[in-house]
This record gives structure tokens, C-alpha cells and sequence, in this order.
């Protein structure tokens, strides 16, 4: 990797370091963080019931990172992630009711009940959606830069993906689209140290993620905590704010754990109890709420209240969406062509 | 080299409405053009009138394409508009449909759709579904262009007609000319069609000359197109295939006098069955004409329409035509062997309609 | 949970001769075994049989298999023998097709063939083509296995039925099984077999059972299998469609009568032709049953080989059931209306044999 | 990249500096070289005469890559290169007759006219193969690997490539599992400056090609002077060694350049005539012929007698390739299934 680059790299983390984050924004991270645990919680004790279908991928544990990186990105900016899109969506602002209504199969769902978890969608905030075929979205990430720079607009690309996504040739070739045509793009690479089964270490040759994207690809990589949201804001933002200065693209290696099994159906007999107990001690929640709580911005009786109004907006959510209708069985042939024909006009 | 012409473009049928004002009646001055030419000419019109098309691939840009396809494009579009890649088939094809769900309209060359096949996941899972998984929130106004079909001694990887592949897969329209004008009305309907349009060329038709308007025309997807009007059979045919196809109904005209119609379905999906259907309900007989692997083909969905539409009409069952069931040899006669020619259709043409001399 | 019986494994028409010792009539103990007790059973003889057998994929190792069929397998033979790898399908497939180049036999687990399509060039360019290309001097002796088929709820790109698209490739050889004792002969011979074969399996099958022959036996490719023998109506199904075949059958005898012969294909490539045929000169009537999309389908390429073939023993069409022409929806209800049912196949039979109540 | 590969590797050059190729193996290099050239220009008489069809990509100017690295393999090392394999073929010691009959697509050929130009390939030689789909083949070279490492064996892969494929997921992943399962292979990129008419540096975000696969897959990269046979020998001798050692791979950037275009039917109008007179300077051929001269190893008489015993060798081979008769057209159906059935039976 260049001096010039390494020397623009030193100075995105001195800024980042200078971002201070208000009260508001700690509290209404926290807020967020916690509507994704319960929402996921919820959906858990559904998928249980066997009232969800599908896989069901929860972020729990890494809620920090899309909260975080989230909260630096702009109306205008795009999102793309993987399969494990809740915490994403809701941190990028969709209402957790057509949520729900997607893992329901509803057709008031965000992706009207064709998509189901893995696949939100939300156009109206530039969320493009959640992607299951791993690695493949990082393309199409691609292109959602080459729009920005094409149409000289300021936005920046978000795009997210697990450490195991990066052993795919579609990330390769991305990031060398992304690094020639030097594109607007953080790559957000959630390093929760297991591929499914498969711990990092028996999947990647390097384990030091960071360290593949810059002299391979000429994008520089940091390392950041993703299980303390403000330091995933200050580093996104930093990002963020170098891409929109026409750098070109970032790779971030974000380092995470998820605390459930891969997908609800994971005996997870690959980690141990107690690999699992040493990272919830630095529960990104957990850890945000001390901090809030030392720095007098929450006590308990607001933090009881807090889970309250959320576990209600949970449930109700949860509720309207488990009552709305299933889809019209004629639906099945609609949405699929744009500009349709045959049987595929409604 | 002018000829004028009425074009037959009838306005029904079509599903893209505002496309229909185009269809109309008119006498058009045609001066001769070469397929390559037809389709740079339909890139060029449609990227000065509409500043989200770009296009992108290998070698489009400062090569003038590996087939020139693209000549002079780089040159009157700039580096922004005309892009190279580098040899990243899965990368740019999904950086196409990236900015195609972010409201461009990309035209992905790929320099042969055999190449294609290592972004394979791209074209069949992200280009059609999309749409369809966010429940219709976004549309995918994109076009992938190249060559499907035999090159010259190319071998087994290199040869791909990728037709019944593509064809399989709902989500996707599947677009094949096989003259200048159809080429150049149907790219231009593509790059403005809302949803990925995959468009298969063929190298040895590059450089085929035939008549095109000089105004402005475009041409509607899913319409089959009678390219020889007959009584005794019907060939469907589309693509190089039906120039083959054409050859033999000439040849069997002139030498025994059949009269076979034949249909150049110009479009795999939307499929016009209709068209084939009258057709063979006329003739009693039907016969397929591809250049692809014959197993699960596109001739096979034929044979399978036509009987289950028209069993009663049938006077014989329906013969398919396509490359023998094996990889593309190198070796030139064995080649020839393989994809089906003038002599191969005639044949089997004659077998269906029990023909004896 | 044990029964007894003669084998019915013909000896005639297979194309591997030096397997025709095992194709005798043998008495056999048959315990009842679950299809992926089955797959997992032929997979750990054959590499007991055969040290230059070896499993890869992702997770069939630690984690005993996604879907548990290589359970207990790490154990028994060692991380040589059964390989974790990340998430590489392109990279695995080759280094599976390039171990093969060298002599080994390799086992190439796809989590699920929908995940296969990223590396698709590799299974449908290097592995059946690199033998013709070299002139026949490699085999590439290598089994491809996982789930084709829609899963339960998972949406568009993870709900492929891939057989149309590998039975359409010319080198390949193309295996699904319907019952666990198929499952475990097939695979066996699969393994044994010098050519890339795919074995197609589903989940919602791994939990069936059935029975198994305790004795060592191995099945021929290329052979149908009369699950239900029958009169008045032909249906070709192979795989899942089988059982959902047999169901539809069993139905249509208890409210109607019908005697359905249901034909299970076993292997789509090589294709029995000649079961299928002279099961429909003896019922006259033809369905075709599948999961996949319905266009350029297998079913497809059955009707117009039925149709070639015996039009004159047709009393109807060859009608063809398949999943609707879509990607697959999450929604549970959209799912179940769009893959067909043993209510559609019913239907469908009805339809072809003009049953009227 | 760890220090103790790091070591390692410097180890290696060091070692690689040692190595001294003894004069015999000199005169055979600068003869395989000769030959090499003089096959190719035959080729490209044929080609023009429209004699030969399918793709030709000419190996001019590249021949000392061949030629020095497989003067480090043994006969039981494995070889697969991509579709500009006519003088790996050669130097791997495949008679010329076959690949010229390949050339004519007759039966004698050697891949029986099923290949041509593009896929040569030769069991007996372990040769397995030109192939012609960009990258595909890189995933094969850890197959054979694999099966090397499985059979505890000694030999080594020599895995060709341009710079160009490079830019392949196939690469990345083929690269990611030789790191992670430390096949014995020995990588190496014939970075000629050019993929088809996309220099380096409009294709490849990094143009210093041995730098992307250290910190990426743990490989350790060097570059080597490709239109210098004895170098490129010593390297890959070196290297050869290094994987034998049970090191795992190694990747090699040689430098080279193709002075023909990229196949028979390029205007070469990316590239200035001076850019090629300029490493034509460096000819792989002249500059071993001029330390032969120099070390008193060769005169012109000698030079000459050479030159045309290869002559005479060359149109030899070509004159009864030329003669030999087209496959059968039943040979279509042939050699495609080895267990064959219904038409492949032959
Ligand atoms: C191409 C492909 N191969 C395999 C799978 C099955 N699969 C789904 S998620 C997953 C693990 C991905 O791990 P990582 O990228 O680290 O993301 P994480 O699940 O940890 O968020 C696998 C193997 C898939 N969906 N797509
Ligand atoms: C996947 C794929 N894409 C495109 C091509 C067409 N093509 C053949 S060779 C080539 C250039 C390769 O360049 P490089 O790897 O540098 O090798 P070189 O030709 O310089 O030896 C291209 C684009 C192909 N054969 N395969
Ligand atoms: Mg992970
Ligand atoms: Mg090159």
C-alpha cells in the first residue's frame, strides 16, 4: 500500500478519534440496540413456535455494529448487506411492523412476503437489501458506487458481510472493481469469528483480515471494535467522510461475535461455554448502558421504562403483523417483471 | 443499396404500452448495414437518448470491443459511459446490476456468453430475482449482450449456446435476432425494457449485411416473426439457426417444391407460442431448429408446447434439430458435425413431413 | 423392521460391465434407514473400499454436515479423508476436479446445489469437458453431491432445482434418487463411477426411510425403476416428484380406481428412454413430474422424446407438472401453490386420461 | 506476512542465487528456447494460411519462462498452465509432431484433435493442460496439490497464469485454500504487461503483482526477470524447493512480454512499437545466446548448424502433421464418458 495512502489512513482514525458522539445520539443508539435484541427475541420465540419459516439468521451480539456504522451514514447513502440483515434494517430506520410481517410471509411485509429474512428490502431508505448467496451482494455494491460516482453525487456506499463472505471469488473481484475504479464504498467486514461452523482460523489463510484488502487491493483496512457502538461511529464516520472525499473505498475489519448459533437450527458444538461468556461480558448493550448510566444519562428507573415502551412496540408490532393476511395465491406471478407479460401481468 | 419498405410491426400483443406509439405503419428508407453495425447503432441511439446508459465490459472501450461491436464508442461517449473491465465476469456483471437497481441502465457486453458462466450466480440469481425477493421495489433496467453460439473451432468451453440456460430461468427475457433489423429494434426495446434482458449474438453473423431503417424504430419482445411464409412445414428457428434454417427451405423449395414456413422466434422469453402454434395448426408438421446442446433445449419446450397445443394437428411428431449431445470438438470436420447445417435441417424436415423422393 | 426379499436388479442393458457381478438376485435383510443413514453408509464403505476416496465441503467435517449426512465420518476416517474448506464452492470444485485429474475419487459435498452456481463454470466446463479436451487421456472420476430442490421457505436463490441445468451438459452424468435404498446403490456406484456425477438429493427427504439390504450391492446408472406398476396412465418423476407421484397414484386408485405406473428415472442422465417408452405404448397416457422450472425443463425434454417416439401410442399429450413458472416466494402458502403438490399432479393425471367423475 | 515466511523466503532467494545451471543445460535451454520460437512462427504461417482455425495466442518473447522454470521440474512434478501453453508443452519435452497435428485438429494430435491450441495436454508428462477459460484452471492446480500432499509425495504443481487472471475469483479462492491447506505449488503469474489489449494498469487495482498474495493469503510473493532464462530457473529451482519443504506455496511475479499480439487476430493499437522494440532489447533468446558466445559456449557455425537442425526438425514435424488424416466423424462421441452408455459407447 502507498505512503500517500497510508498517510490518509493516519489521519481518518486521528479524525475519528476527534468525533464525539452527543448524549442524544448515545441514548438513541441504545434505544435501537435494544429494539433489535427484543425484536430478535421475539423473532427467535416465533421461529420456535415454528410460526416463522425459513433461516433465520440473529444478529444478536452484534448489534453495536449496525448501530454504530449506521448512525454515520446519511439519508442518501446505500446499505447492502448478507442474510443477517435485521440489526441493519431497523438501524437503518424501517418500522419493525412490516418486519415482522416479512418473517410472517405477510404481503404487508417489507419485502412483501416474497423475500423473508434474509432478504428486507427497503427502498424508500436506500436500504438494498439483505442478500443470502454468500459474498454475491459485494458486486452489486459495486455498482451502487458506480451509480454514485456516475451521477457525481456525495453519498457512500455501506456495504456488510461476514469474515467467511471474503473467501469468495465475488469479493476478490469486487474489491479490485472497487480499488481500480476507486468507488465510494466502506466494506464492512463483520469478523464474528465463525463461518457457520467454521472458525476463521480454518477458513481464511490470513487471520488478520484487515491486512487482505491493501496491498492486494490498494483499499486500506483498520481494525475496530464492533462491540462498542461508539467506536464503530467514529470510525464509520471517518470512513465514511474519506470515501466522500474521492479516496476511493475502505475496508473496515470489524471485530464481533454472534452469541446464538449461526441459524436458529445450530447445535453449536464448534465454541465452548466459555468462549461464548468471555465476549457477552463485553456486551455492546451492556457496555453502552454503563457508560450512559457513569455519565448520568440513564438509571435504572429510565432504563426499565425504556424496555418497557419497547418490549410493548415489540409486541404490538409483532402482533398487527402475526394478523394481517397471508398473500393472494395469484401473487406469486406479480413483481417479477417489471415490464411484464403473460401470465406475469397482474 | 435502398430499398423502402412498409414495416409490419403490428401493435398488438405487446406488453410494454409505452412502447406501442412506435409501432405504427411507416415507409422507411433501408440502406444496407451489417449486424455489428446495427447493434452499435442501437447502443449509440439509445445512450444520446438516455444519459443512464452506459456500457460496460471487456475490451469495449479502447479495443473497440474484441468483435467491434462497440467501434467508435469510446470515442464519442467518453471512458465514463464506455468502460473497460478487467477479466472479472462475476464482478462487472453485478457491478451492472448494482447500478441497475440504483436506477441506471447498464449494457453488459460479455466478450462470449461462455464466459459469463464464471459470474453464472450473477445472471441467474441476482439479475432475475431481485426484483421479485423485495417484493417488486426494485426493477433491474439492465441488458447483457454477446455471443452465444459455435465459434470457429473454439472447443469445448469456448462454444456455449447459452440459450436453453438462460431460457430456464424465470425473471430474465431472452432476447436472439437473426438479421440487422430485427438486431437494432430489439437492442433498442431491451435497453429500454425495465427488466434484465439477456441478448445473444453470434459471431458469425457479425458481419452479415441486411436492410435497416434509417428512422428511428424499435421492435416489440415476444413477437415471432413469419421469415418465410409456407404451407408444408413449420420450422421454428431463431437466432444463426434460423438463417440455417432458411437455407434449407430454400434448398427444399427449389429442389422438390416444399413450401416451409419458416418462424424466427426472435425471443425465447417472453416465447410467442401463438405464433408457432397457428403455424403448425396450418401445417400439420413442426420442426426445431437450435445450435445447442439438444437435451432439455429450447427445441425441447417447443416439442413439448407444440403437442400439448396442438396434438390433433399434428400429422407427425415434432423433430428436433440441435447439436449433436456432446462437447464442441476442435477439429474443424467434427465440428461441422456437430452443429446442425442446411444439410442436417433438410433432412430432418423431409423426415417430418415422410417426404420420399 | 426387517423384512426380506429378492432383489429385482436386472442384468441386462448397463453400460458398466465390470459391475454386473453385483446385479444378481440375492436374499436380502433389509433394516428400515433413514436417506441420509443411507448416503452416509455407501459414502463410508466406499472410502473403507477405497483409500483414494475422500469427502470436501463446507462443514461436512466438525460440524458432521449441515445436514448431518456425513455424521460420525470425521471421526472415522481423519481430517485427510473428510475436509473442511471455507466458503469457496469454485475453489473446492476445482481442487475436487483437479484431485480427480490426479487419480483420487473425490466426494465434493454442496451444502445445497443453489450454492453450487458460484462456481458453476467448474462443474459445467472443467468437469465434463477436460476429458474430451485432453482426447480422453483424464477421467475425472468425482461425485458432486447436495440438495437440489426448493428447501423449506428459503426464498429465490436458495431454492434451486438444478437437474434441467446439469442434465442439459453433454459429459456430465446426473443421479436422483428417490428412496433410501436407491439413494445408498446409487451413490456407490457413483462413487466407483470414472466420470463427474451429480447426485441430487432433497431435505425433505433425509429424514425418510426405508429399507436398506444389509449386504453390500451397488445399483447401474441409467436405470429406471417401476415404483407402481399400472395401466392407465404413464408418470415419469424421479427424486422428490417421485413420492409425490406415488401419492398423487395412490389417491387417484383409492377415490377412482386409476392404476397409475409410476416410472422413477433414478438417473436423468444417462436417461432411461426405453422404460419410459414402453410404459407409455402399454397406458397410452403420459405425465411428467418435476420441481424445477417448468421451461426447457426435464419434463420438457421427456414430452418431446415421448412424443418422438411413440405419438401413435398417445391417446392425449404428454402433460407436464412442474413448479410454477417463478422464482420461489418465502411466503409458506405462495411456496406450497407455486411447487406441485400431490393435489396438482392428481389433477393432472385426471386431466391426461380425460377422467371425468 | 509472518516473519518466519519472511526468513524464509530470503532464505530461498539466497539459495536461488547459489544455484549455477551447468553449460549443457544452457545449450539445451537456448535450444528448447529455439525451438519454441521456430514452432510458434510455423504456427503462425499455418494460421494466416488459414490452415489452423480456433484461437492462437503465441508464446513470442515468454519463451525463457517455460523453458528456465520446467528445467526445475522433475518428471513426476504436475504442470497445468492456461491457453497460451504451446512452449509450456514444449519445454515440458511433448514432441512437436502432436502439437502441430493438435494444431490441424487430426486424430495423432495430442489431445486427438479435440483440443487444439488451447488445450494441449500430455498424461505422460503430467502436462494436464492449456486451458482457456480465464483463471478456471487455478482451482485445479490445488487439486493437484491436493492429491500430492494426500499422497505424502514429493513433487510440486507448477500452476501458470497471465496477469490478467488474476482478476478472477478463481485465483482468490484457489490461492486462499493453497494458503490455508499449504499445497505444494508454485505459483506463477507471466505478468506480460497486458491482458488481451488492458494493460496492468488499467486491470489490476495493485500493479505490484507479487505483493497481492502475502498479506491476502499468507503466500509470500517475489518477482523474477522472465526474459531471463537462467534466472528464471535458479527462482524457480528455489522455489520448487521451498514447496517441497512442506512450506506450502509460494508465488512467483515474472516479468515478461509477448511480442506478438494477443492472438493471431489483434491490431495491437494498445501498444507503441517502441514499448516492444524496447524489451525486444531483452530477448530471452539473444541474451542467452550472447553469455553462450561469451562464456565460449556457441559460435555462429555452431548457432547456425542449430538453427537449422530445428528448421529441418520444425517442417518435419509440421509436414507430416499436415499429412495425417482428420479424425473419424464418429470420433465425435468418443472419449467423453469413460464409463460410457447409449451413444458414447464406441
Ligand atoms: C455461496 C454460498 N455458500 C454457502 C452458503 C451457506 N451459508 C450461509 S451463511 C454461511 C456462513 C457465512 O459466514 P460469514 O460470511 O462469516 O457470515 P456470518 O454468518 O458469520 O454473519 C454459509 C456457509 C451460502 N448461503 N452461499
Ligand atoms: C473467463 C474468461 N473471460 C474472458 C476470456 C477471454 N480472454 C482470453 S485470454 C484473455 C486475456 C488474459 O490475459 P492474461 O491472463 O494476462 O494472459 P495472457 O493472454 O497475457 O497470457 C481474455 C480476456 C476468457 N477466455 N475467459
Ligand atoms: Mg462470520
Ligand atoms: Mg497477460
Amino acid at each position: 500500500m502507498g505512503k500517500t495512502k497510508e498517510r490518509q489512513v493516519t489521519t481518518m482514525v486521528e479524525q475519528s478519534q476527534r468525533i464525539e458522539p452527543s448524549p442524544s445520539q448515545l441514548l438513541d443508539w441504545y434505544r435501537q440496540m435494544t429494539l433489535i435484541r427484543q425484536f430478535e427475541l421475539r423473532c427467535a420465540q416465533s421461529y420456535q413456535q415454528q410460526k416463522i419459516g425459513g433461516f433465520c439468521h440473529l444478529y444478536i451480539g452484534q448489534e453495536a455494529v449496525a448501530v454504530g456504522s449506521l448512525a454515520a451514514a446519511r439519508p442518501s447513502d446505500y446499505i447492502i448487506t448478507a442474510y443477517r440483515d435485521h440489526g441493519h434494517a431497523i438501524a437503518r430506520g424501517t418500522d419493525i411492523y412490516p418486519l415482522f410481517a416479512e418473517l410472517y410471509g405477510k404481503s404487508t411485509g417489507c419485502s412483501h412476503g416474497k423475500g423473508g429474512s434474509m432478504h428486507f428490502f427497503d427502498r424508500e431508505r436506500n436500504f438494498f437489501g439483505g442478500h443470502a448467496i454468500v459474498g454475491a451482494h459485494i458486486p452489486l455494491a459495486t455498482g451502487l458506487g458506480w451509480a454514485i460516482k456516475y451521477r457525481r453525487q456525495e453519498s457512500v456506499v455501506f456495504c456488510y458481510f461476514g469474515d467467511g463472505a471474503m473467501n469468495q471469488g465475488a469479493f476478490h473481484e469486487a474489491l479490485n472493481l472497487a480499488g481500480l475504479f476507486k468507488l465510494p464504498i466502506v466494506f464492512l467486514a463483520e469478523n464474528n469469528c465463525y463461518g457457520m461452523g467454521t472458525h476463521v482460523q480454518r477458513a481464511s489463510a490470513v487471520t488478520d483480515l484487515k491486512l487482505r484488502t491493501g496491498d492486494a487491493y490498494g483499499i486500506p483496512g483498520k481494525d475496530v471494535d464492533g462491540m462498542d457502538c461508539p467506536a464503530m461511529y467514529r470510525m464509520s464516520q471517518a470512513a465514511a467522510e474519506y470515501c466522500r472525499g474521492g479516496n476511493g473505498s475502505i475496508f473496515l475489519e470489524v471485530k464481533t461475535y454472534r452469541y446464538r448459533g449461526h441459524s436458529m437450527s445450530d447445535p453449536q458444538k464448534y465454541r465452548t461455554k466459555e468462549e461464548l461468556a468471555q465476549y457477552q461480558r463485553y456486551d455492546p448493550i451492556g457496555r453502552l448502558e454503563k457508560q450512559l448510566k457513569d455519565q448520568g444519562l440513564l438509571d435504572e428507573k429510565k432504563i426499565d421504562a425504556l424496555h418497557q415502551a419497547i418490549h410493548k412496540q415489540v409486541e404490538e408490532a409483532h402482533h398487527r403483523a402475526e394478523q394481517d393476511p397471508d398473500p393472494e395465491l395469484d401473487d406469486v406471478w406479480r413483481d417479477i417483471y417489471a415490464n411484464p407479460f403473460g401470465p406475469y401481468r397482474s | 443499396m435502398y430499398g423502402a419498405i412498409f414495416m409490419r410491426i403490428p401493435l398488438d400483443r405487446t406488453g410494454r404500452d409505452s412502447l406501442q406509439d412506435d409501432y405504427v405503419l411507416r415507409r422507411m428508407f433501408m440502406p444496407m448495414m451489417q449486424f455489428r453495425e446495427a447493434l452499435n447503432q442501437a447502443m449509440c441511439e439509445e445512450m444520446q437518448r438516455d444519459a443512464d446508459v452506459f456500457l460496460i465490459g471487456e475490451e469495449v472501450a479502447e479495443y473497440d470491443g474484441a468483435y467491434k461491436v462497440s467501434q467508435g464508442m469510446l470515442a464519442k461517449f467518453g471512458p465514463t459511459r464506455v468502460v473497460d473491465t478487467p477479466i472479472s465476469e462475476c464482478g462487472f456483471a453485478g457491478l451492472g446490476i448494482g447500478a441497475a437497481m440504483a436506477g441506471l441502465r447498464p449494457i453488459v457486453e460479455f466478450m462470449t456468453f461462455s464466459f459469463s458462466l464464471v459470474g453464472f450466480d450473477q445472471i441467474v440469481n441476482n439479475a432475475p430475482k431481485i426484483r421479485h425477493m423485495s417484493g417488486g421495489q426494485f426493477k433491474i433496467p439492465i441488458v447483457f449482450r454477446g455471443i452465444s453460439g459455435p465459434g470457429q473451432q473454439l472447443a469445448a468451453t469456448h462454444s456455449w449456446t447459452i440459450d436453453a440456460l438462460l431460457t430456464h430461468v424465470p425473471g430474465l427475457k431472452v432476447v436472439v435476432p437473426s438479421t440487422p433489423h430485427d438486431a437494432k429494434g430489439l437492442l433498442k426495446t431491451a435497453i429500454r425494457d425495465d427488466d434484465p434482458v439477456f441478448f445473444l449474438e453470434n459471431e458469425a453473423m457479425y458481419g452479415n449485411r441486411g436492410e435497416v431503417p434509417e428512422q428511428e424504430y424499435v421492435l416489440p419482445l415476444g413477437r415471432a416473426d413469419i421469415k418465410r411464409a409456407g404451407t408444408d412445414c413449420t420450422v421454428v428457428a431463431w437466432g444463426h439457426g434460423c438463417l440455417t434454417a432458411l437455407a434449407a427451405a430454400e434448398r427444399l423449395n427449389q429442389l422438390h417444391g416444399l413450401a416451409v414456413e419458416v418462424v424466427d422466434l426472435r425471443s425465447l422469453r417472453p416465447l410467442d407460442e401463438e405464433s408457432i402454434i397457428q403455424s403448425v395448426r396450418k401445417t400439420g408438421y413442426c420442426v426445431t431448429v437450435e445450435e445447442g446442446y439438444p437435451t432439455c433445449g429450447v427445441g425441447a419446450e417447443i416439442a413439448a408446447r407444440v403437442q400439448e397445443k396442438c396434438l390433433d394437428d399434428l400429422d407427425n411428431a415434432v423433430l428436433r434439430v440441435a447439436s449433436l449431445d456432446v462437447p464442441m470438438p476442435y477439429s474443424k470436420p467434427l465440428l461441422n458435425h456437430v452443429v446442425p447445417g442446411v444439410e442436417r435441417v433438410a433432412e430432418a424436415i423431409k423426415q417430418a413431413v415422410y417426404f420420399r423422393v
